[in-house]
């Protein structure tokens, strides 16, 4: 029988190893998988690389595994947000490593990573700085770079509800990056609000199919990012 | 002029201005901060269907509070509401419409402006700046009309609109129209044609405040 | 108000024009918008370019398109079914072009049409007949093949229920190009077997956002074109 | 061997061969025709998940009678069921399951394959030919493990399995194994080696039937 469900977060990235590329959903809070980070900054894993569009706020979730000194790179579109100091001290300090990408071809990336397409062409960024050392091309007398897919080792994400056969669907906003994300890594694990039965999510209504996910685990009660902010809490709790 | 002291539009006023050129049944994505406010001043009888690039068409207005739901926000991470008929959808769908030329209208911020509607609005070049670009290049790049609603000059009285951004750009010949404190100019075969100039304004004083050539409304 | 309900079918293909590039949805039958196409036939619309997975059945739908004269290329997967005669024996006679495009390609292609993608580059077909005249590259030691973006004026698509925004969902594997043709043609006209009252359909769940939808038509009792071909039925009605 | 007279696989032994080699837990494709045999002899305890290529993951057995949705069809258009568990979604979003590696077998049919492995399937080049091709150059391209099932010989008693394939390829040194009325071949480094041969055939028999060199199982 076909059972993907880990009964905690800390299995579920059992086998998280020192330099693999890391997916995490989210934007902001909406869709960040804090327990699945905290557990990971539990296993303890360094030199990651992390694919993620934001870089974290106060000292939980994402930004108390950058603190934790586990990332080395992280490939992302706003690293910069109101309540974010871990990061931008980091980054000034030199002690990370910033790929900037715009939102867009951020995302399409990562889904080209997952859907066997090794390049795209895009308009986005075309006479930008971040246009630079890449490839432009022509076509119908518009220019376009080439931008090329991400993958990774293991993608961390949140979902709504999940079944044995891994099938998601998301809560509104929250679902941004988790259904590219879940297509771009070899080993993708998420934590559902809820696991039910295969058949009680409706197949027409499957925002990602089972084909894309390794493990769930139910996460029944996940931390509200912007509270533990707003407490200055730090992870791992004190 | 019944008020004679006024000199140019408020940030309200700015937006009205945005809003009535916004037409019926228009798909419009709304930049963080000033644009937000534009919303709400589409005059009435005109649907509007607002887009947020972080998943969402159908945007409804910001969340009451007591009623936030943190996975629920906009692209400025504001807790928002969804209308009936709303639609969610995840990012590469998301920036499909963008990139895809669907999206009718974008309004956005600016730190600059050239005079061939080149923008920069994401990064001052600064040596201790954290970059961060977001969804502007996706927009700019991917909207057929981009909207600007900006002072017309910083806080220290520089100009915004200049001959060529000194900031690092979002976008080559991009702007479809400017609209400012003092004036809507539009972005016309690379020069900027001031359309109107807010009460008060003469279009000397306007040319004064701009670091780029204006040309009068044919 | 924004209300894209046309009333006929008629109205609603009105303005296809010679020479117009026509998406049509559909594997086989299932998605297959008959009703549509049978209002193309009537409007008469000549030297179109289809882009189907399909080249159709008997003398019905696509086939009494086709049959009609009205169609001078077809861009496709495959034109070759069971009971397929219209088709194969234009093609023999030199009457009809036909672009071959290997299934995925031809959906990625046209997915790549709506979102704003000029080019991409795929593993299939490397090394086949029909990698001939394209663009080789490597990336990672690999081959691939650089495949362009398809537009068109028109996508005539069935769905299952639409609401006035054109908010579309879809009925099982009737889904297939439906989606992402809504999103590369300049018009999409749909017919739905329903149409709803917006948030009648949870915003979860929309499949195609009425973004990409320009009118709706409500066909509530779409023909059975499995049966009109067993029926030996042709188009236009004897 | 107790029925002396049997030479060779029967059609169902040669898909409960294939059947046999699909691991519990796998995504597997099934071909038209000959392939879609096998899902009937999944040894027990084995759960396997079947995608069909027009938009299905979780597809389960044929309608019965009656029951027949013109909607819910596989990729040879014949009227099928969903698991509990099922998930329908558009043809991009089933070929990126395809292309992106993550289908782990798929069973098709041939009309020839080469020694490294080639596989032609698609047209047989002929001038009359209406050439159709599907989802077969997707399938082998994307997916990890392709097995092929197929009678040894064509009607005529033509080897399927040569040198190099003369019908139009489908993709090149793409076949994991190759499943036969006569035999088990696996392709190992562009080599074809007898795994296993079916009941009363001999190695010097199946090589005088192939138009390639076999190298016995080491």
């Amino acid at each position: 029988m076909i059972n993907k469900v880990f009964h905690t977060a800390a299995e579920a990235v059992a086998d998280v190893f020192n330099g693999a590329t890391v997916m995490i959903s989210g934007f902001g809070e909406a869709g960040s998988p804090v327990e699945l980070i905290h557990a990971l900054v539990d296993r303890g894993a360094r030199n990651l690389t992390i694919v993620s569009n934001n870089a974290g706020s106060g000292h939980v979730g994402l930004a108390a595994l950058i603190e934790n000194r586990q990332v080395s790179k992280i490939i992302c579109s706003f690293p910069r947000t109101l309540i974010s100091v871990v990061f931008p001290e980091l980054y000034r300090s030199g002690g990370i490593e910033l790929e900037l990408v715009p939102q867009g071809t951020l995302a399409e990336r990562i889904r080209a990573g997952g859907a066997g397409i090794p390049a795209f062409y895009t308009r986005t960024s075309v006479g930008t700085p971040l246009a630079e050392g890449k490839e432009e091309r022509e076509f119908g007398n518009q220019h376009f770079v080439m931008e090329k897919a991400i993958q990774a080792d293991f993608a961390l994400v949140k979902c709504q509800t999940a079944d044995r056969y891994g099938n998601l669907v998301y809560n509104k906003t929250a679902r941004n990056f988790g259904p590219v994300m879940c297509m771009a890594a070899k080993t993708t694990i998420v934590q559902a609000k809820k696991i039910v039965e295969p058949g009680e999510i409706d197949p027409e209504c499957v925002v990602t199919p089972g084909i894309f996910v390794k493990r769930v685990v139910e996460i029944s009660n996940p931390a509200d990012e912007s509270k533990l902010v707003a407490e200055e809490r730090r992870y791992p709790w004190k | 002029m019944e008020i004679k002291d006024k000199v140019g539009w408020s940030v309200s006023e700015m937006a009205q201005n945005v809003a009535r050129d916004i037409p019926d049944g228009s798909y419009v994505n709304l930049g963080i901060g000033m644009p937000e406010m534009v919303a709400g001043f589409i005059p009435e009888g005109r649907e509007v269907i607002y887009h947020t690039e972080n998943g969402l068409l159908g945007m409804g207005a910001v969340a009451f509070p007591g009623t936030e739901d943190p996975e629920l926000v906009n692209a400025g991470k504001k807790y928002v509401t969804a209308i009936p008929g709303a639609a969610y959808f995840h990012h590469a769908d998301s920036f499909a419409m963008i990139r895809g030329g669907h999206i009718d209208i974008c309004v956005l911020g600016a730190y600059q402006i050239s005079e061939e509607g080149d923008l920069a609005n994401w990064s001052t070049g600064e040596a201790d700046d954290i970059p961060a670009v977001g969804g502007a290049m996706d927009l700019v790049a991917g909207v057929e009309t981009i909207f600007v609603i900006t002072k017309h000059t910083t806080k220290t009285g520089e100009p915004k609109i200049i001959k060529d951004c000194t900031y690092p750009l979002t976008g080559k010949n991009v702007v479809s129209c400017i609209y400012t404190d003092l004036a809507i100019i539009d972005v016309k075969d690379k020069k900027l044609v001031v359309r109107k100039l807010a009460p008060g304004v003469s279009f000397e004083e306007l040319q004064q405040q701009t670091g780029a050539v204006l040309y009068p409304n044919p």
